[in-house]
């Protein structure tokens, strides 16, 4: 019998500990964000999807090699390349120009491989987040031309 | 030591008659690992091993024949070990297919016993451990799901993670999808 | 605690819990005959997201294959790339700087903290209680951006590579994990005053879905599973891996082997988890995060291999059987709910149904990871 | 047409009026006050601090299609949901918000606010057999023995306030109780010491009569889906969820004037309406805060709270009222 009661008493007094909790965390600040009028700012190290990186000229750094190609455990990067002939003091050299550069973002898990796997310090991370829409083509990514954007 | 006592009770599922075996046992991993290279197209003799735990991540790593699977998981069980994973392999080129039962230990006894069982690719057929240890039970519908290694006795042999009308057994390696 | 009683064969109706429905967190169907609200019989019905990633590891270089184990348990990736990375460090002999492995382990337990704030959120929820979830996600939330700041992404982490990490620690994350320790304390504190002690909650969990230590070696259950029933089982302990050795630290362990135990195991670990974090933060040396010689290409001898790590459900295995080749011939994902889940079946049967949900909840299930 | 019957006919539109725009905006209520129990702000979307949000989920909902399943008992799922909403409805009738603001002031009130209180249990048994569906039907099944087994202590402890009052008059109690807290039944120490812990089985009977949280059984959205409401949409849904806020409000008003002075002020100054209404909303800030702090109970844990604590609690407490009563 002193059971029942000595559970009645503990038992209310544990639910009336637990409003008190409630009722604190109703008057503290709120921590959540209105999402679409403020914006989280994203870490450095975000991965977001990938980008090409420019030189001083505004071409971009790849040489075509296609690690990152071979790199993508999704193979979402697909590359093209022509050569040229360029002068380089009086010789001329023979070089792979980059064509295209196509992301298929559909399928790609943000691993970071390539970026990972590149040795010419080609391409890195975007920050952008607010990736949204309800049409497939508009998750290839042209990245070559986002570049020519970027500059122009 | 644990893995005293299991292997020999493991060693006890084959007579000293085959010969064969007794020596394998003793062998010990680097051996194994020499010896195994060269002759790859033959399957694995059955037999004890005792493995170097810190290459492999096991102690003990036996191969019976189906029929003697049933004793060696119930010594197994006697022994007190809990079921880990149940899986196949496909070994094309030797056209047989393998069926590891893995076990551990809860205490800090630390053993890990491998059980493998090999049948022939076309004629795959393993007795249910389901009687042994009920946990099999999904494992082996894993197994049969993947394989198409029909574990004789089994109470509920439906595909369990590829639908219910799945005819294909996508880890074979001539498995194209 | 509902008295046992007799059910009756002959008169019961089919009641599909899921594969949509709010208790089971996924895809997962469980059919259950029901006599009235008490449970006859239970079948689990899984694959609803079965994605084959067994496969993926065979048509994939070892590399390559990384990302797939973040996708598998979403909610303690770390862990799960932990396993993976120790195996093929086992099987190729990469030998591992000491500074990254410290900074797996503090990754892979914070993550495990976030994973089981999750947990704590959704069970509760599970229990009809919707206001914890909020409170653990605020705190899961500054793990996240923790774990964010140094691995670049918040849930499918891809971190760890063979060899060591795939980035550096900053003072950042430094800091921000020590000013975390004493903020994780004290919700912790707060959780135990708003849910653990709470009369409801007891006795909605007291006495519900009782697991024997037999059972569970029957089923092979692991992680908070087992512990709750009395089995003082933990590969951190029991088969020290990565540096797990090297820190103090407990294992919760309860013999009652009921819901609320088990609940109290994975409260207790977050507990255990932040005392290992401190232990490392004060620890971590400086120096290398990737070894100096690493093949370029991954190609482990012919053979086969095993290791198993405490992912936040239980024990994660992982069996690579290699022939050589850049790929592996077999990988073998061993699922910790896999195992725990296959006794909800025979442990749930006499139960009502709310206490089979709560039962259920109490397993901690991650449907991606069962299913692979 | 006669003078009452306009009377009834305004008093009932007025019930209505109050009842819905209380339903309405007490769904705004609860959403932000489970937010800000959760950190967070609740809907801010819709107008200033979200204040639109009730009309526009009202628009919602109208429009939305009415989706009768196959297979359903047509005649009881269209009239399910019009019984949960109509015996809140009429029981607004009766209540009076101050001494002069009542509809139909009727000496047997209370008497008439648990008849149709009772019906309640009609509805949600009709809609979860009616809707053809499991869960719906496991749901009313629960609710009926839920509303069964609270029925009792609550009626015990009204019992115990009829016999200190001595009338079934809402208004006659609620005046028996003016002049200041200190006469509030609540604390009628001398008529009977247990008061207060009457007055906290009423309140529990009543957040199980409106299958609150956490006694929300009815509609345990993790295990049954969403209850005896599964199947239904549109403003079949809509009624439901009106009549449960409606519910709120009712048992809210009657707990005030059964218990806690009706209009009457704290101190025994300016009694009126403004108090009534202060206590009513102090009351459902209550029933929100407990909402969003608890988790549910189960069905047996429900049945034994009741059978085992709540009835003999009252039923001591009766015999004890009506003991000293009887001496002094």
């Amino acid at each position: 019998m002193s059971g029942y009661f000595s559970e009645i008493i503990s038992g209310g007094k544990s639910l009336v500990v637990g409003m008190s909790i409630t009722l604190k965390e109703f008057f503290k600040p709120k921590v959540t964000l209105q999402y679409p009028h403020q914006t989280v700012k994203m870490a450095e190290r975000f991965r977001g999807h990938i980008e090409l990186i420019e030189n001083e000229s505004g071409e971009p750094n790849c040489v075509a090699c296609g690690m990152c190609q071979r790199a993508c455990p999704s193979g979402c990067i697909s590359l093209t390349s022509k050569s040229v002939e360029i002068e380089v003091e009086g010789k001329t050299k023979k070089k792979k120009v980059l064509t295209s550069y196509d992301l298929n973002f559909t399928t790609c898990s943000l691993c970071g491989s390539c970026v990972e796997s590149c040795n010419f310090d080609a391409i890195c991370y975007s920050k952008e987040y607010n990736l949204a829409s309800t049409r497939k083509e508009d998750f290839h990514f042209d990245l070559l031309k986002r570049l020519k954007e970027r500059n122009s | 030591m644990i893995i005293q006592t299991i292997k020999q009770s493991l060693v006890e599922l084959f007579p000293p008659v085959e010969a064969a075996p007794a020596p394998v046992a003793e062998e010990t991993a680097e051996d194994e690992g020499a010896k195994k290279a060269p002759a790859k197209a033959e399957p694995r003799v059955n037999g004890v091993i005792t493995c170097d735990y810190n290459a492999t991540g096991y102690h003990l790593d036996a191969q019976v024949d189906p029929d003697q699977l049933l004793d060696a998981v119930s010594r197994i069980d006697a022994a007190g070990f809990f079921i880990e994973s149940i899986t196949g392999v496909d070994w094309l080129k030797e056209n047989q297919l393998e069926v590891v039962y893995d076990f551990a230990r809860y205490d800090f006894d630390l053993c890990r016993v491998v059980i493998r069982t090999r049948v022939d690719r076309a004629i795959s057929e393993v007795p249910t451990i389901t009687g042994i240890y009920s946990g099999a039970n999904w494992h082996e519908r894993e197994t049969h799901d993947f394989f198409g290694i029909k574990f004789t006795g089994h109470p509920h042999l439906v595909p369990l993670l590829l639908p219910e009308d799945a005819d294909f057994h996508p880890l074979l390696k001539d498995f194209k999808a | 605690m509902s008295d046992p009683i007799q059910l009756r064969s002959d008169e019961t109706f089919t009641l599909n819990v899921g594969p949509q429905h709010p208790a089971t967190h996924g895809v997962l169907r469980v059919k259950m005959e029901m006599d009235g609200e008490y449970i006859f019989s239970a079948e689990t019905v899984l694959g609803y997201i079965h994605r084959m990633h067994e496969k993926m590891g065979e048509n994939r270089t070892y590399a390559q294959y990384l990302p797939n184990l973040g996708r598998l348990d979403y909610l303690s990736a770390m862990a799960y790339n932990h396993g993976y990375v120790l195996a093929v460090e086992k099987a190729a002999s990469i030998e591992v700087p000491e500074r990254a492995e410290y900074i797996r382990v503090l990754t892979v337990e914070l993550n495990r903290i976030s994973s089981h704030l999750v947990w704590f959120g959704a069970f509760i929820m599970d229990l009809g209680g919707f206001t914890p979830l909020m409170y653990a996600f605020d705190d899961r939330e500054a793990i996240l951006d923790i774990l964010e700041a140094v691995t670049g992404s918040r849930l499918t982490y891809c971190y760890h590579r063979f060899g060591g990490v795939y980035n550096d620690v900053d003072d950042d994350f430094i800091e921000g994990t020590k000013a975390f320790i004493p903020r994780m304390r004290k919700a912790l504190k707060t959780y135990e005053d708003l849910v653990t002690k709470n009369i409801i909650l007891m006795k909605r969990l007291k006495g519900i879905g009782p697991v024997s230590a037999e059972m569970c070696r029957k089923y092979g259950a692991t992680g908070p599973v087992a512990r709750a029933s009395g089995i003082n089982f933990d590969v951190r302990k029991n088969e020290p891996y990565s540096l797990y050795n090297e820190f103090d630290f407990d294992v919760p362990v309860y013999n009652e082997c009921d819901s609320y135990a088990r609940y109290m195991v994975r409260m207790e670990e977050m507990e255990q988890s932040l005392r290992i974090i401190e232990q490392a933060l004060a620890k971590m040396p400086e120096g290398p995060i990737m070894p100096k010689k690493k093949p370029k290409i991954i190609k482990p001898p012919a053979g086969d291999y095993y290791q198993a790590v405490e992912a936040a459900r239980g024990s994660f295995g992982i069996r690579i059987v290699s022939d050589g080749g850049k790929n592996a011939y077999r990988l073998k994902l061993r699922s910790p709910t896999y195992s725990n889940m296959h006794l909800f079946d025979e442990a749930c049967r006499g139960m009502l149904i709310a206490d089979a949900l709560a039962f259920m909840g109490s397993i901690d299930l991650v449907i991606p990871e069962m299913d692979r | 047409m006669s003078l009452t019957l306009i009377n009834v006919l305004f008093a009932v539109v007025a019930a209505i009026g109050f009842a819905a725009l209380n339903a309405a905006y007490l769904v705004w209520c609860e959403r932000k006050g489970a937010g800000f129990f959760q950190r967070r702000p609740g809907p801010m979307e819709n107008g200033p601090w979200g204040l639109l949000q009730p009309p526009v989920d009202g628009i919602k909902l109208m429009t939305k299609q009415l989706v009768i399943p196959g297979g359903v008992d047509k005649a009881l799922f269209m009239v399910a949901p019009v019984l949960a909403m109509f015996p809140a409805i009429m029981s607004f009738v009766t209540i009076p918000f101050s001494e002069n603001i009542v509809a139909q002031n009727m000496n047997i009130g209370v008497l008439m606010i648990f008849a149709f209180a009772s019906m309640g249990s009609m509805a949600i048994l009709f809609a979860g057999w009616g809707s053809r569906n499991k869960y719906a039907l496991m749901s009313s099944v629960r609710g009926v023995s839920q509303a069964i087994a609270y029925e009792v202590p609550m009626l015990i402890t009204v019992i115990t306030i009829v016999m200190i009052t001595g009338s079934m008059d809402l208004r006659a109690i609620a005046l028996d109780q003016s002049g200041g807290f200190w006469q509030w039944n609540i604390l009628a120490l001398t008529k009977s010491p247990l008061m207060p812990v009457s007055f906290l089985i009423f309140f529990v009977c009543t957040l199980a009569e409106t299958n609150r949280a956490p006694f929300d059984l009815g509609e345990a959205e993790s295990e049954l889906v969403a209850g005896f409401h599964t199947e239904y949409s549109s403003m079949g849904f809509g009624l439901f969820f009106m009549g449960e806020y409606a519910n709120i409000v009712i048992g809210s008003c009657l707990t005030t004037l059964l218990f806690l002075g009706g209009w009457g002020c704290p101190f025994g100054l300016f009694p009126g309406v403004w108090w009534f209404l202060l206590k009513i909303y102090l009351l459902i800030f209550t029933f929100i805060w407990i909402r969003w702090t608890f988790p549910r109970t189960t069905i047996y844990g429900l049945l034994n709270l009741s059978w085992k604590i709540l009835i003999p609690f009252s039923l001591f407490n009766l015999l004890l009222t009506a003991g000293l009563l009887k001496v002094f």
